[in-house]
């Protein structure tokens, strides 16, 4: 086990790699002066000059790219270009706004969509099936933020249900927590409910037709030994697949979502960020998902191992 | 000095050398760290002017290894195969393409092998664009002649694969192959997938075929009973090496390799008074891993005549009476059989444990 | 039995070879019907799929909304309207307007042009990028492979969307940014997929059994390899457009798609958004048009992939 | 026959869905397997022969499969139509079967090991540990060397004979009455067929089992079989002891298939063949479905159903004309 991620961790150095060069030539390819922009188009040149000294502009390219991979070895994401804040700091204070919003759908995403899955995959074309594949259609079609804007309308300003934004830390208040996050984490996990539900259902359907499951029949097991245990255990590789990158869509719909709610989350900084084109700013966020999208994909691999023993001896 | 020199020419070789394959090694890069797996591991033998050669072994014997290394469909390592004195192994790009023409393959899967989306005049005809540069109407006359020789109307001509059946689709995989009216046609298990009447319908059909133009066959298979039947003379091979190759009916009447003896007995026969009398060699074991293969005789772990001297040395292929050439010590090194067949042993002997390494 | 024989019958092997040679070129085939194309069987099973005819039928429509969008639309979009500011659905105004007084109808159809035109500009764009190296990487292998495949690795290491958004924020807002993003997110998907199909379309028989032929390489790429690719590609194409038309709408509802006053779906939702104490039903077009047509690439896609042949559905 | 025979199927009727509505695969097949005995049962591909063997014990899938009609007693139990519940405790603990393809027969995911000991478990109720050692024990018999190791391997590290040791050591692991094999030795090579071919007759004397033998290969039946039925388009051709079969087949299918069985004896000629392809359920032929194939065919054999008669001891055949065919088996 414990080689396996050595031998990823290793692969992940290429990775971080290629990643430092992408964000990096994201601050070169800027058109036009970020010194301009910062200072204002009626700035002096002094001030202007001030700037580009500060930022380090005037360096070399490979100086720069440099000063970019050292300050991530001590863990340094520079300053933001617009609020002087530093950039570890903003990611920190927005970091756990989105975790609790992304972690929540997450859960709503496993333990609402195997079920469905489960129950889709093992009654191809009955009703429930057939009900359940027509809503997966839909709500894969369904952005996320739309739908949290109806929750919002019916359960927020129509009914009066639950809150309609702010967030309040878990610390403060684990039940507060729990109902100012129902709503938009509902919102988000919608698509990835429907993704897992799709998915499990149609390799539930493969699964449950292979011979080794014709196998455990003819051996007398009970149905649920047999559908719980030989066909979910294959079923759920690519099962494993679609959670690991579950992780990654919803964090691209929390960026919406954290508007919609008012939430000061990593979305809502990133897109401030965009508008202001604070790019330290931008590439903090970037490395972060990446490094949060690749422990995600770690433990995507190890549950490949665990479910599937070919791979585990390769 | 290679293995197929220095020896009487009756004894293994065909009469008028068409193929010749000397000492032909292929190998594949095992997966992962897993060493390099000798698939075929310097196999010799000749194909004459009309004859049907059976080559046949189990799987991982490299049967087809050999047939896809002759077409260079895959790169071999070592060794030479000469059509008609031409070596085929050393040709350049350009060479090859046309030295295609005259040698041609049917290959196992029926399904597979015909691209789903092309109709069958495209599929028999796509060797006289590639090779001859037909005219599409000249093309579609020989098509259409293809056709009929292989038993199916020429009304066919604008159909597509998948309406045919198995045996059909081999029908038009063997016109296919004839299209360019090769020297050779190597046949990879062409029936193994069809159902024994089939079966039969198609190797009438070869021998039809082979009769009108002359064509020289390589017929791949497990199935001993079919090649029996089609092939003049046989070689049998086990991973990757000769272990004896001669005239069928001797082979098939009179083994002298411990090994074909076993496949030989192993055959269900279809009649149950005789299933009871007959004494099965029923052979122990499976075959060793292919990335570790003994020092000797690639049989050793199985033979129940293994002697200690079959262990570390390879035997070398020896006449036998009878015609054919045999790889095993007992003809050489062992209670001298003088070249006769392994009934001549007539004792019983154990079994005995090769030593392991 | 009254009609038995009194002359034996002749039977054994010898009846059996006789009569196999009778029936030697008898080879049957259904000839009730004449042989359909690889396109006719294709469109036969097409009509037969409901919900994708309706899916396809829905497109049709929003495209020639979309095209005639100046003989339909009741108003000029940008016209304001100060006497019915967020006024709900009435017989002037079918679908109310916004907060400027603007008819929603109008910017609806408006919309569905740069919505359409958005996700078509993104998924060429994506085409493009992502095709070519798909067809190297799985037609030369080795380190083409590696090195293509390592590449689309690391691009979707990064979420969609952010990795849009950072495009954006490089190249600056707006609509044509937006859309090359989307693509460029999209690009590494489409290599993937080609590469996956070229490497399947690779490892089957028929291409050996071509090249035993003596087929130079050219031609078995245009007659063997492209055929067999294209049909799984249509199916991504079509799903990718409705995934396209998510990112514009999201894009622009964050502000980065669309500049305001032009109207897409999703800058009609961020507008009805910033407006929704005052009247929430604004809300409710644009996210239905956006839904629908999403379904309707959906649908169609997964239409064209249960159409095709069993034997080129691989890979999809 | 004193004792009633351990399993006796009568009139079995399989239908499959189809785009076309049901298609009748088997049609009112019968046939008993007595205590001890090996039934083969015959056919080429599509002839019905799997189906019949796995709707005994309901493992076709269903839907699209039913059964549409006849009665299956398993000492003098009626399975068609028994409870889940029930029907899973007659599984493997009675009926066991062993498939072809030993390479996706057996769950990829757990070890050999874990597979045959939770079917002790729930048959045997032996606790998780003596299971194992049951599993082990089996393995040693089987023949597979280094048993308690090999135990703890997955199928993906067996060899194809090594695979097919493990299903049969898993289908008598818990002593069946009646072993179901279904073409167990098509996939596998010759010298490792004749093993596994010796194994399950060893096996059979060993536990006293009954075998249905399913195959195409007459080669293997004539090794393996005491009692033979013939099937053609879902239905009995001919049923008989194996040395009536051979010499003196009463029905021309038989005769058909005996005179195109290649042998590994000198060379006769030309090959014969049946001409033409087995039918498709959706398009049997009216009359005997056999006679748009047959040498023999008369105008009798085109009209009605062709009953299915008693030619000697134990010897049936659905043919009008067997009364005036002399034929020819095995010589």
């Amino acid at each position: 086990m414990s080689k396996v991620i050595g031998r990823r961790l290793l692969l992940t150095i290429p990775l971080l790699f290629f990643v430092s060069l992408i964000v990096f030539a994201l601050a070169q390819l800027v058109p036009g002066d970020p010194a301009v922009t910062i200072a204002g188009e009626q700035a002096t040149a002094a001030r202007i000059e001030e700037i580009r000294e500060k930022l380090g502009i005037n360096d070399s390219t490979l100086v720069q790219y440099g000063r970019l991979v050292g300050g991530l070895v001590q863990g340094d994401l520079g300053t933001s270009l617009y609020s002087e804040q530093k950039v570890t700091d903003a990611l920190f204070t927005a970091l756990p706004i989105t975790l609790s919003l992304a972690g929540l759908a997450l859960l709503f995403v496993i333990v609402v969509g195997i079920p469905f899955g489960l129950l889709a995959g093992t009654r191809p074309g009955s009703l429930l099936d057939r009900i359940l594949t027509a809503v997966a259609a839909l709500g894969v079609a369904a952005p996320g933020y739309w739908v949290g804007i109806l929750l919002i309308i019916v359960f927020g300003l129509g009914l009066g249900w639950f809150p309609t934004g702010l967030y309040v830390p878990f610390g403060e208040s684990p039940t507060r927590w729990l109902y100012h996050l129902i709503l938009p984490a509902f919102a988000l996990s919608l698509a990835g409910i429907v993704e897992v539900t799709r998915q499990l259902r149609s390799s539930m359907r493969d699964a449950m037709t292979a011979d080794y499951v014709r196998t455990a029949r003819a051996k007398g097991l009970r149905q649920r030994t047999v559908v719980l245990k030989h066909a979910l255990k294959n079923a759920a590789v690519p099962l494993v697949t679609v959670l690991g990158l579950q992780v990654n869509v919803l964090l691209g719909g929390a960026i919406a979502l954290e508007l919609v709610f008012g939430f000061s989350g990593v979305g809502a900084l990133a897109v401030r960020a965009v508008q202001n084109r604070d790019i330290p700013v931008i590439q903090g966020i970037v490395l972060l998902s990446v490094v949060v999208v690749s422990l995600s994909n770690l433990l995507v691999d190890l549950a490949y191992g665990w479910l599937n023993p070919k791979v585990r001896a390769q | 000095m290679t293995a197929l020199e220095n020896r009487e020419p009756a004894a293994g070789s065909a009469a008028d050398t068409l193929l010749r394959v000397d000492d032909l090694h292929v190998s594949f890069k095992g997966r992962g760290r897993a060493r390099k797996v000798r698939a075929v591991n310097g196999v010799s033998f000749e194909l004459g002017r009309s004859e049907t050669v059976g080559l046949v072994g189990e799987s991982g014997s490299g049967k087809s290894t050999v047939g896809r290394a002759i077409m260079r469909l895959i790169p071999a390592d070592s060794g030479r195969v000469q059509l008609d004195g031409r070596e085929l192994l050393s040709l350049g790009r350009s060479e090859l393409r046309a030295a295609r023409k005259d040698v041609q393959m049917v290959f196992q899967d029926p399904y597979s092998s015909m691209n789903p989306a092309m109709v069958v005049a495209d599929v028999i005809g796509e060797p006289l664009d590639v090779q001859a540069g037909m005219g599409r109407s000249e093309r579609n006359t020989r098509v259409a002649e293809l056709l009929e020789a292989v038993g199916l109307s020429q009304r066919h001509i604008e159909r597509y694969p998948y309406e045919f059946s198995g045996g059909q689709r081999q029908r038009i995989a063997i016109a296919r192959a004839l299209a360019n009216h090769p020297k050779v046609v190597i046949l990879d298990e062409a029936v193994s997938a069809l159902d024994v009447s089939t079966q039969n319908q198609i190797i009438n059909l070869l021998e039809d075929l082979q009769a009108e133009t002359g064509v020289s066959m390589l017929f791949i298979a497990h199935d001993l009973a079919v090649v029996r039947h089609i092939a003049r003379r046989t070689v049998v091979i086990y991973l990757g090496q000769v272990m004896e190759v001669g005239p069928s009916e001797r082979i098939f009447e009179h083994p002298a390799h411990p090994y074909a003896e076993a496949l030989l007995s192993a055959v269900p026969v279809p009649n149950p008074e005789i299933q009871r009398r007959r004494e099965r060699v029923v052979l122990r074991g499976e075959p060793p891993d292919p990335t570790n293969l003994p020092l000797g005789c690639p049989f050793v772990t199985r033979c129940r005549y293994a002697m200690d001297v079959c262990a570390d040395t390879m035997p070398e292929l020896t006449p036998v009476d009878g015609g054919g050439l045999v790889a095993c010590h007992l003809q050489t090194a062992g209670p001298n059989l003088a070249g006769r067949s392994l009934d001549a042993l007539g004792v019983e002997a154990e079994p005995i444990v090769p030593p392991t390494r | 039995m009254a009609d038995r024989a009194d002359v034996a019958v002749p039977t054994g092997p010898e009846v059996w070879r006789r009569h196999a040679q009778d029936h030697r070129v008898e080879q049957s085939l259904d000839e009730s019907s004449a042989p359909l194309s690889a396109r006719a069987r294709f469109l036969r099973r097409f009509l037969q799929q409901r919900p994708a005819i309706g899916a396809l039928t829905f497109l049709v429509l929003i495209v020639l909304a979309a095209l005639f969008a100046p003989l339909l639309a009741p108003y000029d979009p940008d016209q304001n309207d100060i006497r019915n500011l967020l006024s709900g659905p009435s017989g002037d105004h079918w679908l109310g307007t916004d907060h400027l007084g603007r008819d929603t109808l109008s910017r609806m159809l408006y919309g569905a042009r740069v919505s359409l035109l958005a996700a078509v500009q993104a998924v060429s764009i994506a085409l493009v990028l992502g095709v070519v190296p798909g067809l190297l990487a799985g037609f030369f292998g080795r380190w083409v492979d590696v090195v293509i495949m390592r590449a689309t690795e690391t691009i979707m290491t990064f979420p969609p969307l952010l990795l849009a958004i950072a495009i954006v924020a490089v190249r600056g807002p707006g609509l044509f940014n937006a859309m090359l993003a989307v693509g460029v997110v999209f690009a590494p998907r489409f290599a993937r997929l080609v590469r996956g199909l070229v490497l399947g379309v690779r490892e089957e028989t028929f291409i050996e059994a071509s090249r035993s032929i003596g087929t130079p390489a050219h031609r078995i790429l245009r007659r063997h390899v492209l055929p067999n690719i294209l049909s799984p590609l249509v199916v991504q194409i079509s799903l990718a457009l409705g995934f396209a038309m998510l990112a514009e709408a999201a894009l622009s509802f964050l502000g980065l798609g669309v500049r305001p006053p032009e109207a897409s779906w999703g800058a009609l939702l961020q507008v009805a958004y910033n407006n929704i104490n005052r009247n929430s039903f604004q809300a409710i077009p644009p996210g239905v048009a956006i839904m629908l047509c999403v379904l309707a690439f959906n649908l169609l896609g997964d239409g064209i992939r249960d159409s095709l042949g069993k034997e080129i559905r691989r890979g999809t | 026959m004193s004792e009633p025979p351990l399993l006796e199927v009568t009139d079995l009727d399989v239908d499959f869905a189809t785009d076309h509505g049901w298609e009748r695969v088997v049609n009112h097949v019968s046939f008993t397997v007595d205590r001890g005995e090996t039934l083969g049962l015959v056919g080429e591909s599509g002839s019905g022969k799997s189906v019949t063997c796995m709707a005994l014990t309901a493992l076709i899938p269903m839907p699209p499969g039913r059964v549409a009609g006849g009665s299956v007693r398993l000492e003098g139990r009626e399975l068609i139509g028994m409870p889940a519940a029930e029907l899973e405790q007659v599984r493997g603990a009675e009926v066991a079967n062993i498939f072809q393809e030993p390479m996706t027969s057996l769950n990829p995911a757990f070890t050999v090991g874990e597979q045959i000991a939770e079917m002790v478990r729930r048959h045997k109720g032996l606790s998780r540990r003596a299971a194992r050692g049951r599993a082990v024990e089996m393995l040693d018999r089987v023949g597979i060397p280094n048993a308690s190791r090999r135990a703890e391997e997955y199928p993906h590290q067996f060899s194809g004979g090594m695979r097919q040791r493990v299903m049969i050591a898993m289908a008598v692991s818990c002593e069946p009455k009646l072993l179901i094999a279904d073409e167990p030795t098509t996939a596998l090579d010759v010298t490792i067929q004749a093993q596994v071919l010796d194994l399950l007759r060893d096996m059979q004397a060993e536990l006293g089992m009954s075998v249905v033998f399913i195959t195409h290969d007459l080669g293997v039946v004539a090794h393996s079989c005491d009692h033979v039925v013939v099937l053609y388009g879902g239905r009995v051709m001919e049923e008989a002891p194996i040395d009536e079969l051979y010499f003196r087949p009463a029905h021309p299918y038989t005769e058909g298939l005996l005179t195109a069985m290649p042998q590994i004896g000198p060379r006769a000629g030309r090959l014969a063949s049946i001409p033409g392809s087995t039918p498709v359920p959706s398009s049997l032929p009216a009359g005997c479905v056999f006679n748009p194939r047959c040498p023999y065919v008369v105008e009798r054999c085109r009209e009605g159903e062709i009953p299915l008669v008693e030619v000697g001891p134990g010897h049936r055949s659905r043919c009008v004309r067997v009364s005036e065919l002399n034929l020819v088996g095995t010589s």
